[in-house]
């Protein structure tokens, strides 16, 4: 089939849905309404009330009884409208979700997924377009998971299902509906804790994740004389380190690209990374391109904040020029 | 001494536990006019003729507001807008009610209540075009809207504790939806300012639905009115397509809170339309429901309250309509005048201060937009939503 | 038009507001045995002698639990502990209505309740010693203890909730205090609770303290029995030093919850210790109050009615202290045995299968401390507390 | 006078209230109580019940307040009574206290304080020792300070107070008592946003922050061939990097120490910046030392999780050996 990352969610929701009757998916609007972006579109009137629910508008809630009922053997797929919605969930992740196999010495196990969309540039409200990986990323315990293609949204989606363990999983609300792919029909898998190589070239490795994986994509594609290795980190946490320091072995040459704010961001856990285990192959600095450090401003202006193509030419050739 | 499972099994039998249950709680829905126009006179208040016309106006000024409001973002002149056709009652009865020293922490629907209290309208406009700017609430106690619901809960009560540790004679007023009454937030807030007895009236506009989650899905509670309870607070239900009797009830919590008593008002209304300009709400009500509310229409309930009370004859309705057009064209006209805008804009305001990282961040993106000018060929500059 | 200030000023007169308020709500406390031992017969539960005596026995298998846990920490061989003296008859009265199947959700001053639904004594202990491996919870359907207050009730919720779903003829039972019902966690979790109408009984021991903070500081409520009422679920307030109306209270509770209708359960009683070993409470209570609550002494108010009613000869109250006795001391002895531990285990059941990452700094460490023995110095590996 | 660290924060609260009647302390047990470690202490006496209040057990909602009590000119200083019960307040943070300034383009500021005192090592219960530094100091907006001495902790803390913006104040509990030195009577401020050089050196820079300071300084006198660099960071946000660059610039290496879980820690941003600025006067890899990515375990093993001192002496070593 040829879906949308939308319809790969939807699809990958259908399919786990029918795989396993544990599987129950509930957040806000998600029932009659099908979800405010049709993620969960369908599935009511396929699968039942009992196992689509509409929730109140109860973040901790969401997020807490997703623990409790995956702790009871179910696989619970809860939705937060939007990620500027999930800090007040913070709590239950890092309190609860993250840590009960690890309290309990695995007697009780949290293999559940919240799904929410993240990032900037649909002009949406206030709140709407937060990307705070780099803060969730941070707790030990509950894997984070950022697809950018259908096939991954798809792939990744059902292995976060499947997942033993708690899965956050962001998806990049931008590029929902923007872009179109193959995606097979049928059920399969993407691993998480696995990044992509998704071009090969030896002069530098670009790094990037989520919706800033397209303009990374489209940035390297203007850049006819670079020949850059792209690669996308897919899971935040757990990190796939081996996968970047390779290429950065390759190249020595490296930027990170991501939508969030500098400062405390992911980018520098990977610049980290590189500094441990690469540092010696470095021909050039690490670059990031990234969201400023402030909130993300409202709709007017929210494509200022974006690093767009241009922002990550600039980084890859001054990258380069070194 | 043994350990194991020692649970004593329950025989059941009368032992003449009487659990509390919300059926034990009468909560009647205060209401002045009735859908059918009658009136109970006792309730009316004591208004001079212009002032109860003024809420005619006011009502009207709201719905021509959400229709010329959602015409513009049609147009793509807004961003997602949400109204508050339905709720004009609710609204107005309760932002007359408010001395302009009083601070609303607004949630979204109140237009009208927002510009009676100052607000300029062409900043109401570019607060929907998503411009920083009007989030200053010029001229006007308001705090900027609370897009993330719930979350002005405790805002709220703190500011009113500022209110009571400083002895002044205001109140804060939080207007929320019903689903904001499920939030951790709300709860917080509210515990907080019953055990505080701060001057705030918390405003619950009831209009039975959060998004698609009908009121009844998301609380078991009958009424919002009884989870001020939890909080031993006060609390008063309203006809919320009432606007006398919103007005009457607003007045009374607001006097109540002034004394130390923060107040609950949960008025009954129903959001007519979408819930924003993105949503499509025939995937989850019938059209059987949404017009069996058209009854209760505030406006249409008000008139036949004008009619028989004689004060209606000197409302005129187009020239309402046609003032506040105008009104409505000049502030979208003043709108996109809005001052030539600069990337700065998104990096000061921060801090009092600009961090060097900060400084360096916006320098640098300065000299890009110089360098590179094919950068805006993906930024879409949106100032008019 | 003129958008300048339109507010109403408000003419206070009688248009009939009349604000529900927590006096208009009846809330008795369902007792058995009052605190002089007089009791009300049609109420007391049909037992046989020995589970009447064996309600006694078990609160004071709390008491002396408490006294020598406590003597435990004092001696450095326990962490930081939270007693339940004043509450043994909450503890006892609950956790005997409780099924085997039932989940508990503690919050950790529960002692007996935990192991009468069958935890080893040894792993409570181990617990307080920070150990890992005892929150296991071994050999019982029992949560973690949430030390963070609050946050177990919308996980105890979903548990709840997968039991209705897989039609189980089990509950839900949290144990939470009355400072835990301020939580926005408790919110939600609660309305929840209602909306799903899950089997889950909430517990919560109202013994009047959340630390130094007194219950009418904590919430301007007078109960948290009317707390209930904000989520359309039902509630019993009961008192909690008379343990067969605890008994007869939850079990009632949990006949309903199975039926599909949550209930908040409020058990009045009295911390009559510290908060916790680190806690000085005569900072912050009187001992005269202290003093009136050991008036209504769960023990002695049931010894009474034991005594009454002719069941209290059979009760050895000094073989039950030293079976106990020596129960805790293996108990201890256990403890002190428990296998040789390795760093490993701070490492292991974080993830189903070890990142990489985790392994290499499992690893490194492990590494490093062969090297590097000297960290011990710096290392307390405290096995006993 | 001679003062701890706690004490040092309870002149720094007297010292306040006394310079500014708007200045008002609340948090859990902080009134009569005088606070669980006492660094409230006396308050209640010398301010009243006005001023000096304790609050329910909602950390929600003492974070809201004080976002609340701040925008209509008090100066609040809320305490959360342990860190681990910091994540329930994210969203005030993140959504109404480091924003407020910037969505209404400075008509209402949140000059207020959370303190609150964070790590490992006092033997307390389950989520009472959490380090998120990392995950708080990403909050655009939010300044992030830990002091690691009695006289910054005075110093600071009069300096947080003060400032325009909300400042989230985490205080080192493990050394709250455990040193003492000479603190000046009077109030003075020390900066926020400015790291201080505790020592010297040529060799190797090394940089910490908090309760981890003092065993870095520990490992530095422990190791007599190496003339270290010490920084104290003192403020995550925002991050002083001018200093950090200055001494990497001069001594080629770097260390730095965090108690907080590696992955996404604020370590990766230290060297980020390094990374960014002074790459090319690097001779070694950068090291970190820092806590696992697990949670802190319960009470008797959490020592094995604390970056001793030995742990930083062989990653400087390491570093020296480069
Ligand atoms: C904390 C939070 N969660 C989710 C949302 C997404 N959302 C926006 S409005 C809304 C429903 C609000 O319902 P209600 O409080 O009843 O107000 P109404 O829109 O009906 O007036 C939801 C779920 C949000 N804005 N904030
Ligand atoms: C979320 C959270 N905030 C603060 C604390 C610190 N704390 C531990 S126990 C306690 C009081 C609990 O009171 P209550 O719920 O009444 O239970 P009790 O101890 O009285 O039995 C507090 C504030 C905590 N553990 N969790
Ligand atoms: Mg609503
Ligand atoms: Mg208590």
């Amino acid at each position: 089939m040829n879906a949308t990352i939308i319809e790969a969610v939807n699809d990958a929701l259908h399919k786990e849905m029918e795989n396993d009757d544990k599987t129950v998916v509930f957040g806000q609007d998600v029932a009659e309404s099908g979800g405010v972006f049709r993620a969960t579109e369908g599935l009511l009137a396929e699968f039942g009330s009992d196992r689509v629910l509409d929730a109140p508008l109860s973040e901790i809630a969401i997020a807490g009884a997703a623990v409790g009922l995956a702790t009871h053997g179910y696989r619970p797929v809860a939705e937060i409208q939007f990620s500027g919605f999930l800090p007040p969930a913070f709590d239950q992740l890092v309190t609860n979700a993250s840590r009960i196999r690890w309290r309990t010495r695995g007697e009780l196990t949290a293999p559940m997924v919240v799904r929410t969309p993240y990032g900037a540039g649909v002009r949406a409200l206030e709140h709407h377009s937060e990307s705070l990986e780099g803060a969730y990323g941070h707790i030990p315990g509950l894997k984070l998971a950022i697809p950018s293609t259908p096939h991954d949204a798809k792939g990744m989606l059902i292995s976060a299902i499947r997942d033993p363990d708690p899965v956050l999983f962001m998806e990049p609300k931008h590029v929902y509906r923007s872009l179109r792919e193959d995606v097979p029909e049928e059920t399969y898998t993407e691993p998480l804790g696995k990044a992509a190589v998704r071009r090969e070239g030896t002069d530098v490795t670009v790094v990037s994740w989520g919706s800033m994986m397209h303009n990374t994509i489209e940035a390297v594609d203007n850049l006819e004389n670079v020949d850059a290795e792209i690669i996308d980190l897919r899971t935040i946490s757990p990190f796939d380190r081996e996968t970047v320091l390779e290429s950065v072995r390759k190249t020595g040459r490296c930027v990170v690209v991501h939508e969030a704010a500098k400062t405390g961001g992911f980018g520098g856990e990977v610049i980290a990374a590189i500094n441990d285990d690469a540092l010696m192959y470095l021909e050039a600095p690490i670059n990031r391109v990234t969201g400023f450090d402030i909130p993300v401003p409202l709709l007017s202006m929210e494509d200022f904040y974006i690093p767009h193509p241009p922002r990550i030419e600039e980084a890859i050739e001054e990258t380069m020029s070194h | 001494m043994d350990n194991s499972p020692q649970s004593i099994s329950f025989t059941p039998g009368d032992v003449g536990v009487d659990p509390i249950s919300q059926g034990d709680v009468d909560i009647e829905t205060y209401s002045v006019v009735d859908p059918d126009g009658s009136f109970d006179s006792e309730r009316v208040p004591d208004l001079s003729d212009d002032e109860f016309r003024d809420l005619y106006r006011w009502m009207l000024v709201q719905r021509v507001y959400d229709d010329r409001a959602t015409k513009l973002q049609r147009r793509g002149q807004l961003g997602t807008i949400a109204s508050g056709r339905g709720q004009e009652a609710s609204i107005v009865g309760s932002g007359s009610a408010l001395s302009l020293d009083d601070w609303i922490f607004p949630y979204g629907r109140e237009a009208a209540a927002l510009l009676m209290h100052g607000l300029p309208l062409r900043d109401l406009l570019m607060y929907w075009r998503g411009i920083e700017d009007a989030s200053r609430m010029r001229n006007a106690n308001i705090v900027p809207m609370s897009i993330s619901v719930g979350a002005h809960v405790p805002f709220a009560t703190g500011k009113a504790w500022g209110m009571q540790l400083g002895d002044e004679d205001t109140v804060t007023f939080t207007n929320l939806g019903d689903g904001a009454t499920s939030t951790g937030a709300f709860h917080e807030g509210m515990n907080l300012a019953g055990v505080l007895g701060v001057p705030a009236v918390f405003f619950c506009l009831n209009n039975q639905y959060a998004i698609s989650l009908s009121f009844d899905e998301q609380t078991n509670a009958e009424t919002v009115a009884q989870k001020a309870l939890a909080y031993g607070i006060d609390s008063i239900r309203v006809d919320g397509n009432d606007v006398l009797a919103v007005y009457n009830a607003v007045s009374t919590a607001r006097e109540r809170a002034l004394e130390g008593n923060p107040v609950l008002v949960e008025a009954v209304t129903y959001r007519r339309g979408a819930h924003t300009t993105s949503d499509d709400p025939t995937r989850y009500r019938s059209d059987e429901e949404v017009e069996k509310w058209k009854d209760r229409d505030p406006l249409e309930r008000y008139r036949s309250f004008l009619e028989e009370t004689g004060r209606w004859d000197a409302v005129d309705e187009a020239a309402i309509r046609e003032e506040f057009g105008t009104e409505f064209e000049e502030a979208v006209e003043a709108a996109d005048e809005f001052e030539e805008r600069d990337v700065e804009e998104i990096f000061e305001y921060l801090y009092k201060e600009m961090p060097p990282e900060l400084e360096r961040q916006l320098a640098g993106l300065e000299d890009f937009l110089e360098e590179r000018p094919d950068v805006y060929d993906h930024i879409e500059r949106r100032p008019k939503g």
